[in-house]
């Protein structure tokens, strides 16, 4: 993957991460770094090219030294660091929160057409997520069909935002945003209209690429049929910032 | 290896019997299970009754009625060790998906708006159904769970042998949600 | 150069438009006016329609989406049009240990209205708040914008019958 | 202008009135108008009419006790609240006998007792001019030695200077968290910025704390001189106060104040004729808890959805607009003046070891006494809850008191005798928090109680994290089944776990804080939770 190029002023900082001695730029977060170097953290919010948002709290790690978390997408690596993303605490955490975003919503993964695809599906693997212990939460959403080439279902949706983010930041149209607070938070598009209905959405489905699950979707696509690309993201990302 | 065969009941409560049909499909390893297991009570053998004890027992499908329940809470009190097998077992799965509506508007549809011939919603001999529809453990406690739709025929030989072996199966390896 | 946006006409005549023009040209129709301006779409009409959206968005040059995400996030805006009087229950924890929850029992088996709903003669909306600070009069209510502390069931009811 | 020259206009202003001998005050802060002490002043005020000359009825701030409003007071000018003779539960059939007692025997059947602990225990320094000066008059604060302060500092000093008289105060931040005052100044003061902004947090979001509102409805012009001074510390020429729109009085005082400071050359461009700028602008909230947060709160005033963001960076580094910020809470600024008015030290002087000066807490809940006290840190629990409040009505037994409203704990009878101040009240599992304080007798649940800060939690997550949005649902849910006598051991272990995931992975302080009040009274009354679970045979 392309970097950006080299600011020649910032300086390399040496840390351990789950104690592999390790080098960085200052201006690196934890979880650039990790990626770089094959230390896999689940993320289901972040993704390479769009602001930090720091909302699924999945990328939490163990700073030596300091009692609290930290967010690996949200917090700068610093000389001399020492860092964990496995410990035994940290993958309670993780299973329980993935668990939590299970119950909030429907994630029939059985009907979904990401089945397979699915970066929340994937994580749940991967976190050792084999039943969720907290009850269904059984709020029924709607599904917005109304866009001739896409389709979003918030049954599936978790809230990342990135879809709000991509649509802001790289396509400038800001179609999107989030309506509500707490758990009754929606995505919604314009005046929380039918998405097919809004005046500036330019159909391009960036948002539909970087969707983590099966909540933005390709019409016509059936169970397991729906594969992501998020290959441009990094490319247009650097090209816009480089305006 | 045991002198005595473990003893193994399985049932399917709301659920398609695809995770039956999955565990059949361990074909010829079936075999080699068989010298080790004996299935006491199961929609594949004859058995009607579940013995008082048995070692492990496999529940399929989701709790979505009252004989469900029954026969759940039954399963958790004459089986040593209790497994959800498949998607519906360990999460709701399709059965679930009916909690999105009000159970009026579930019948209606079922057995008026679809119906053909003698609308009208059976009262006699069927189970009440129950709301919401819900994982077995949402109701009675559950040691090891398979999840998948259907899990793999590989994956349910991994976790009984793995339990043959007296070892506590990490089925998270070959298995997901869905798939 | 971009050229700036133009502004959109106000949306009728209503001289309550200008009010809401006044407040935006205050902060130059900035975009972090729009909380502002949303305060003072509200204290003109009431609540906020489409209509009113849509000209704060365009007017501040805000995305639509970004107005409705604002305007629902917080409590005190109102996307439909409340009764002619307002009753807020105050639910903080003073009010909640002397009994706010019977109070609004007591609303609801008169109106047959829960927090956020208005009466079918559109007479009454009921809304409940956190904490309007006065505490000491626990339990409180907020009738048409005036506190009246140490209520209850048969006290609140009578003056909510007294209203026109 | 100098001091001196501000000390010439107090002194004035207090001769233009010297002639009052005697002042009826009459509470208009919003607890005793919404008892209506409104038509009383009418009343009062049409009797008196000029009153002679030396006697004069006006409205003031709050005095303390709101359960018994509307208050009034008749005092010698000058003339402290608890050497006053107070009146209580006035109308305005009263003002005649009243307005009799100034000159004569007071009003018996309408006294309210101010030898009691509730007055006599107090040391207020936040609200000294609190139910003395008439809110809305910019002489009234100056002829008590308002701005002084102000122009002291930048008359005589440097904004070094300014900043080590607050470090040495030892001032801690108000709003709950306790944070050395002088440190964030000081960070906010170091950090390189041509644009520098200075908050105050009038965002009072506890349920059962209304103290700030009542520094704004009392004394408006302390809040903004506090705020100036600190503008001048840090080098910042733009302040905005956030505060609540269910305050509108508190709102409309502030007002009023910024409209006077500013005609009066308080405020605005050459401030007191000096070189430092100031302006002040107000942002109403629009009912948000989570707006308390500092970095939600800064979000909203750019006119976004109340959303906190990852920290750092801090909002002394990148905050407003990305410049570097200043956030204290209402009651921080308000201790600024008499600061530097008596020194760092002279506070320093009060209070315990690590909590200097005094706090203001709002009595409320099961009480005698509801209302408005101010207290040195360091008085125990027991004090403030059986002396000052006057015990527990209805001849109930105590049960427990909530501080730190949902980010706080419930504390039980056998630590009443702690010193309260910010570490005390942490070791026993709670907060500060901005100060209030909820008496629960025998009669409340504590499973209940701890229900009810979950659900206020749930429905004021902001929802951008996963595990405040759905793990407050989720704890919500277990404790409604548990207080329904529904849940199972399984449950409260489940519980338990959300409360550590929920604190540890939370992206901010409502999320984190959100299982206090569960975790406290679980650590208290645990068998209270106990008793209510079913047994669970499946599992």
């Amino acid at each position: 993957m392309a970097q950006p190029a080299v600011i020649p002023n910032v300086r390399v900082v040496t840390l351990t991460i789950d104690d592999r001695d390790l080098s960085a730029r200052e201006d690196e977060t934890i979880i650039e770094v990790c990626r770089e170097n094959h230390i896999p953290i689940p993320s289901l919010c972040h993704l390479d090219g769009l602001s930090v948002w720091g909302g699924c709290r999945l990328c939490m790690v163990e700073l030596e030294g300091q009692a609290r978390l930290f967010a690996a997408c949200a917090t700068r690596v610093a000389e001399g660091m020492r860092i964990h993303t496995m410990s035994e605490k940290l993958k309670r955490y993780r299973r329980t929160i993935i668990e939590l975003l299970f119950a909030e919503r429907h994630h029939v993964c059985a009907v979904c057409v990401s089945n397979g695809h699915c970066e929340l599906q994937w994580l749940a693997q991967k976190c050792g997520v084999d039943h969720v212990r907290v009850p269904y939460r059984q709020a029924a959403y709607p599904v917005d069909s109304s866009h001739e080439m896409f389709r979003l279902d918030h049954n599936r949706c978790i809230l990342c935002t990135r879809c709000v983010r991509v649509c802001d930041e790289i396509e400038g149209a800001h179609t999107w945003d989030i309506m509500g607070r707490g758990t009754d938070c929606r995505v919604i598009s314009d005046l929380a209209q039918p998405w097919g209905t809004s005046d500036n959405c330019t159909s391009c489905g960036k948002c539909v690429q970087v969707c983590p699950t099966g909540a933005l979707v390709k019409q016509g696509t059936s169970v397991g049929e729906m594969v992501k690309d998020q290959h441009f993201l990094p490319i247009l990302a650097r090209r816009r910032h480089a305006q | 290896m045991n002198t005595k065969k473990i003893t193994v009941a399985t049932a399917w409560l709301d659920g398609c019997s695809g995770c039956h049909m999955s565990f059949l499909d361990l074909d010829q390893q079936l075999f080699d299970l068989i010298a080790q297991i004996d299935i006491v009570y199961s929609p594949l053998v004859d058995a009607k009754e579940l013995p008082a004890m048995v070692d492990v027992g496999i529940l399929e499908g989701s709790i979505s009625s009252e004989d469900d329940l029954e026969k759940a809470r039954l399963f958790r009190k004459h089986c040593k060790l209790l497994i959800s097998l498949g998607d519906c077992a360990v999460t709701g799965n399709v059965p679930a998906l009916r909690n999105q509506f009000k159970l009026t508007d579930v019948f209606n549809r079922a057995y008026y708006e679809t119906a053909t011939v003698q609308a009208q919603i059976p009262t006699r001999d069927v189970p009440a159904l129950r709301v919401p529809v819900k994982p077995i453990h949402g109701e009675v406690a559950v040691d090891v769970f398979i999840p998948g739709c259907p899990p793999r025929a590989g994956a349910i030989g991994y976790v009984l042998t793995e339990l043959l072996a007296g070892r506590v199966p990490d089925p998270s390896s070959v298995t997901r949600f869905g798939a | 150069m971009q050229q700036p946006q133009p502004k959109p006409p106000l949306p009728s005549d209503d001289k309550r438009w200008k009010i809401v023009n006044a407040t935006m040209r205050r902060h130059g129709y900035t975009a972090h006016a729009l909380i502002e301006t949303l305060h003072s779409v509200q204290d003109a009409f009431g609540f906020l329609d489409e209509i009113a959206l849509r000209f704060v968005a365009a007017s501040l040059d805000v995305p639509l989406s970004k107005v409705y995400g604002v305007a629902t996030f917080y409590h005190i805006f109102m996307l439909k049009p409340q009764g002619r009087h307002t009753c807020v229950v105050c639910t903080g924890t003073a009010c909640y240990i002397k009994g706010a929850d019977t109070l609004l029992a007591g609303i609801h088996s008169r109106y047959d209205i829960n927090p956020g709903d208005t009466t079918a003669d559109n007479r009454l909306s009921l809304l409940t708040a956190r904490c309007v600070g006065a505490c000491g009069l626990a339990p409180a209510v907020v009738l048409n914008g005036d506190v009246l502390g140490k209520q209850d069931v048969a006290t609140l009811v009578n003056t909510l019958e007294a209203l026109d | 202008m100098h001091p001196e020259d501000l000390a010439e206009k107090a002194a004035q202003i207090r001769a233009e009135t010297a002639a009052i001998k005697r002042e009826v005050r009459v509470c208009m802060a919003a607890s005793c108008q919404s008892s209506g002490s409104a038509p009383v002043l009418a009343a009062l005020t049409d009797i008196c009419g000029d009153g002679g000359g030396t006697c004069h009825v006006k409205g003031v701030g709050c005095m303390g006790l709101c359960s018994a409003g509307p208050l009034v007071a008749v005092a010698d000018k000058d003339c402290t609240l608890s050497n006053a003779v107070l009146y209580r539960d006035v109308t305005p059939a009263d003002a005649p006998d009243i307005m009799q007692s100034v000159c004569g025997a007071p009003v018996e059947r309408l006294r309210c007792p101010t030898e009691q602990p509730f007055f006599q225990r107090q040391q207020r320094i936040v609200l000294e001019n609190s139910g003395r000066i008439d809110p809305d008059s910019f002489k009234d604060y100056v002829a008590v030695g308002g701005y002084a302060a102000l122009v002291k500092a930048l008359s005589e000093m440097t904004p070094a200077e300014v900043l080590r008289e607050v470090t040495t105060s030892g001032l801690r931040g108000r709003g709950g968290g306790g944070y050395p005052t002088g440190l964030k100044w000081s960070t906010v003061a170091k950090t390189a910025g041509a644009q520098k902004y200075v908050i105050c947090n009038a965002d009072e979001g506890d349920p059962g704390a209304f103290m700030d509102r009542a520094v704004l409805e009392s004394d408006p012009h302390r809040v903004l001189e506090g705020m100036m001074i600190a503008g001048y510390a840090i080098g910042a020429n733009k302040g905005y106060v956030y505060v609540r729109a269910e305050y509108p009085l508190a709102v409309e005082r502030l007002q009023t104040a910024i409209r006077k400071a500013k005609g009066a050359g308080f405020l605005g461009a050459r401030v007191a004729d000096t070189q430092f700028n100031f302006e002040v602008e107000i942002r109403l909230g629009a009912g948000a808890f989570v707006c308390g947060e500092e970095t939600a709160l800064m979000a909203s005033i750019e006119g976004l959805r109340g959303q906190p963001r990852p920290r750092p960076p801090y909002p002394a580094e990148a905050g407003l607009w990305g410049c570097p910020t200043l956030i204290n809470n209402v009651e921080s600024f308000a201790n600024i003046a008499p600061i530097i008015r008596n020194g760092g030290a002279w506070f320093a002087g009060i209070g315990t070891e690590k909590s200097k000066g005094t706090k203001v807490f709002a009595l409320a809940g099961k009480i005698q006494n509801t209302g408005l006290i101010e207290v040195p840190m360091g008085t125990s629990l027991r004090d403030i809850i059986e002396q000052i409040g006057g015990g527990i009505p209805d001849g109930l037994a105590f049960k427990a008191v909530q501080t730190g409203g949902p980010s706080g704990g419930c504390i039980p009878e056998q630590h009443l005798d702690i010193a309260v101040d910010y570490d005390s009240l942490k070791t026993l599992g709670t907060m500060m928090g901005s100060g209030g304080m909820i008496v629960m007798d025998e009669t409340a649940c504590m499973v209940d109680v701890a229900r009810y800060f979950m659900e206020f939690c749930m429905t004021e997550s902001c929802g951008k994290c996963i595990p405040c949005r759905a793990g407050t649902q989720q704890m919500h849910g277990l404790l409604d089944k548990i207080a329904k006598g529904e849940g199972t051991h399984a449950d409260l272990a489940l519980l338990e776990h959300l409360c550590e995931v929920v604190q540890a992975t939370s992206l901010c302080g409502l999320g984190q804080t959100a299982p206090n009040p569960v975790l406290s009274t679980l650590r208290y009354f645990r068998e209270e939770y106990e008793n209510k679970l079913v047994d669970d045979d499946v599992h």
